[in-house]
């Protein structure tokens, strides 16, 4: 294993450190339990966006915290979800007395940490909604697994959620927005070489010099299929095609039900993509792909989009959800409305994601 | 004989060291179908309920494993902290106050924990988790007391039906957890949760046997 | 090789018209020659900076084009200088009547091929200044080499001369204001892994799983010196003390003289860094490192700077100047005064490098 | 018998077939002491003239010279690009509006190409690059001439001295070029632009050969 780091254990915290000395503008960092937060939290009257997950895709979720993004991020130890009271100690520090939304991946680690937070978020008299992001069709059906694992429309989720909360939308305005975000947003991704755990010191799969894995996560884990390596027009087309053709796809999550004051079990469905539809063109890099191949995707995905009906109205292209120096990328495809744009274009100013500001 | 408090603690003790001990086969366990940080994170978890054991000094066994519970879910994470944590926190519960308990209370305390993993990870047996270790282990437990087993005996039973059922996640198909997005490709890998399930069952044995001995 | 592309020969013609397809609203790609440059160029004026380079250094230059940094860059091959045709017809396109600044790295296919551009590009009657960037500390003398490599400061040099053509700055001025960058700027880096052409097809060298090397150039090429691994800290320390303890580097430029109307030798010094300096401090990884490892090292290069009195007040954290998927990184500091810190604030608008804009 | 403006054209498509024959073996001399591109470079810097091809038709040998020099300035890039490039305009300069020439205004045309590279490359024999295999070999086809040796003989002279050239690279450090800047840790490695260089005179003497027989 080779590794800019010290001990393995202290990467996190060394990371965190490092953030909080670069970033003092923007972003302060609390230890034990660790989250970054936004440096003029709380924000008065604002509602406060909480992210979390394992540590290891940087920027997200630590380099997003800031002005027009979250309010505060809560980093797991690599790959590994957080613990409840990194998420109740974050929502305490930045709670604005507008209430928090929590914006979380569908893992059950991260579904499962993130419910018990916002029980004792709400315990402590703290209105907490979650949205749960679920758009990998890499996963095909929801009854047999954990349903579809939240990836690349977080980022963009954390964007345009991050806007609207600047912006003054109220709680619940806002948890809808983040639900339709998700609703409209399908990624899918690939590797061409694993990455490893710094704790675990090996990589968490092998794979030959002639091939490459199909639907992966963003946990090093391996992806649905193995396959012969193929070009980069042809890997962009499996991952367009897959996220382009999907199938309406529905699933029951269990969201927080205001009223009744329990969880309750709500059905959702994603709409397939149509000729005539806007988009939002993500091409991600995984972490340890030259930078120089990102735009011979984009190029490829902009055709094949053309192709479909799709167009293109804004993008994103870069390392912004990775797994630490794996090789590969991901594509997502987020179908956009006038306000979705508006919010997208607002000023940003977070670490990891910045403009007009 | 009753089970006392000073067992449940050698019990947290001696399990703290399995799990070292077990921590890059665990891991093993979870790169091949996870994300390769099952067995850094028990241990993480193990090594923080004995950072509170001077606190333990005095406690009943309930208070004990609540205290153990709430130390994995705020330093595990994952889905293995929220679920073990629980299991803990609800065996405390069921343990509230007792000081000694019978191996009835502990077939109530493992009830109450399996059914807390069940409700926080809406699952149930045979999708390859952890329950497939524990639940056939609670089966054989009672079976073996209402067969009026000794308790090394029936702890015996319980360990070999928690190995048993362990193994049996080979062939599943993985539902739950990262695993389940593999589909087809989990099957002939055994689930690390259920490794580290049937591990804290034969450490409950080796302290039966210590004791018995 | 495993990457990410179609086939290896066309990997530069792919990305230009990916990064085409991408940032219409940023930039202009030509193809034959191949160069990138401002939407709105030329702008009338204003003096057009032009950079330019082998290609596998992405965001750099490409990336670096728009409002408030280059008017073009004109892109080799993959670690292949560019050739005089395209930085002539770069300027006869961005050329908005104030002349051009050429920004050269030092590198001699980088340096004969801009002085050709420059002498056919005074042929065709635009005034041309060139100033050379050579910051590379790994590089100890000037006299039994081609002298130190340009890499970190490039970046900074680019987003500084940028800000001040944007505001106005005259050729001679701006001339001097990019060699000052250049002069208090110096940096080093380090690899963990090589990295590979694509027409080449395998690494240019290779290392032990224990071994490491430093020194190393931006171009795959192997380093002054391989030693084993060592952490994070002690790397960081490595750098960061090589770049703050260099002595003074006396060198002598070719410079266009235009009085004279010919190419003349002048000398130059780079004065040592000394307590109480101003510096920006730039955290660069290579490529292929996992962006979580990036703020390990800013944390050690914040506290060195602290204990030798220098004192950060801006930095920049990131995959700027890269070497394909290689993993390692290198550090500049780049000391500053009033100035360069009001021009490293304006607003910049490009693919790479954004804020305020 | 004088050199014909059809034996240069030999050359340059011979020379293009070596150099395409040669580029791994180039880039692999280059990936030890630089960036794994010359032979690379210099096949597409040929590619390059046997496209201009169709333009030779009719002209002088100092014009194709020239048109050849520019399509490597103009497609090579590197420090390869420039000078060759330099090289063969120097050279075509040197030829200008000769349709034959002969072995004397060949040495006229090799020593302007010489200087050519010398100038911008503001290099000089002994620091390990192409110029250390150039200068020999037009000091050898010099002595030859004044020997009164046969053209053949001559050039087999001047490629001895070419190829001796390259092969004296290796002990030296570098001092020009990428390689400078691995200091001691360039030598034992054969100079890659020497290399191209001896080929071009090897590819020479070959044309030669063939007019000879
Ligand atoms: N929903 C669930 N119900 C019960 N057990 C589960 C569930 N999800 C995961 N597990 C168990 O957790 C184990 C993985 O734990 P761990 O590796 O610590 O967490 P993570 O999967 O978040 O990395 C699995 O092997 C499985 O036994
Ligand atoms: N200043 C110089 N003078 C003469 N020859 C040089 C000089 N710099 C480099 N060379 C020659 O160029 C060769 C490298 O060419 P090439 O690999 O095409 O360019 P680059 O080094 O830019 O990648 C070296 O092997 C050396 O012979
Ligand atoms: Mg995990
Ligand atoms: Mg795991
Ligand atoms: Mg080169
Ligand atoms: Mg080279």
């Amino acid at each position: 294993m080779k590794k800019l780091i010290n001990k393995p254990e202290d990467v996190v915290k060394e990371e965190l450190e490092g953030l909080a000395l670069a970033y003092p503008d923007m972003i302060k960092v609390h230890f034990d339990p660790n989250f970054v937060y936004r440096a003029d939290a709380p924000v008065k009257g604002k509602v406060a966006v909480i992210s979390g997950g394992g540590s290891g895709h940087e920027p997200m979720h630590g380099g997003f915290v800031g002005m027009g993004m979250l309010d505060a991020a809560c980093p797991g130890q690599v790959f590994t979800s957080p613990t409840p009271d990194q998420m109740l100690e974050a929502a305490k520090t930045v709670h604005g007395g507008a209430g928090i939304l929590y914006i979380v991946k569908n893992y059950s680690g991260d579904i499962m940490n993130f419910e018990m937070a916002a029980d004792m978020a709400r315990a402590e008299g703290i209105r907490v909604l979650s949205v749960i992001i679920d758009d990998d069709v890499a996963v095909k059906d929801s009854l047999y697994t954990q349903g579809r694992r939240g990836v690349g429309t977080t980022v963009l989720a954390e964007k345009i959620v991050g806007a609207a909360a600047e912006k003054g939308y109220e709680l619940k305005r806002l948890a809808a927005l983040c639900t339709k975000v998700n609703l409209n947003g399908r990624s899918m991704g690939m590797a061409l070489t694993p990455c490893t755990v710094p704790m675990a010191g090996k990589p968490t799969f092998q794979l030959a010099e002639d091939e490459m894995e199909i639907g992966i996560g963003i946990h090093g884990e391996p992806g649905r299929e193995r396959m012969k390596l193929k070009t980069a027009d042809e890997i962009t087309e499996m991952l367009a095609l897959s996220i382009i053709d999907d199938p309406p796809y529905r699933r029951t999550h269990r969201i927080f039900d205001e009223e009744k004051g329990e969880w309750v079990d709500v059905d959702l469905e994603s709409p397939p993509f149509k000729p005539g539809d806007k988009v939002l063109a993500f091409v991600n890099s995984m972490g340890g792909t030259p930078l120089i191949e990102l735009p011979i995707i984009y190029r490829k995905l902009h055709e094949i989009c053309n192709k479909k009906g799709l167009k293109i109205v804004r993008n994103l292209i870069g390392p912004y959800i990775t797994s630490l120096e794996m090789q590969g990328c991901s594509i997502t495809l987020l179908r956009m409305d006038e306000e979705m744009i508006e919010l997208w274009d607002a000023p940003v100013r977070t670490p990891g994601l910045r403009w007009k500001a | 004989m009753p089970i006392t408090v000073e067992k449940v603690k050698e019990f947290l003790q001696r399990a703290t060291e399995v799990l070292k001990e077990n921590r890059e086969y665990l891991t093993e366990l979870d790169s091949a179908i996870g994300d390769a940080d099952h067995g850094i994170n028990m241990d993480r978890g193990f090594q923080a309920i004995m950072s509170r054991f001077p606190t333990f000094e005095g406690k009943d066994a309930g208070t004990i494993l609540k205290t153990a519970g709430m130390a994995l879910v705020s330093t595990v994470g994952g889905a293995g902290g929220p679920l073990y944590g629980t299991a803990f926190m609800q065996a405390g519960m069921a343990l509230q106050g007792k000081y000694e308990f019978t191996l009835e209370d502990l077939v109530k305390a493992l009830e109450a924990a399996l059914k807390g993993i069940m409700n926080l990870g809406k699952s149930k047996p045979g999708e390859k988790t952890m329950i497939d270790a524990i639940a056939p282990a609670i089966e054989a437990l009672k079976k073996a007391l209402a067969n009026g087993a000794d308790p090394v005996k029936a702890l015996e039973e319980t360990t070999r039906a928690a190995e048993e059922g362990m193994k049996a996640t080979i062939p599943m198909i993985a539902q739950k957890g990262r695993a389940s997005y593999l589909g087809e490709r989990s099957i002939g890998h055994q689930d690390p949760g259920a490794t580290s399930s049937y591990l804290l069952f034969r450490t409950m044995l080796e302290i039966a046997q210590k004791q018995g001995s």
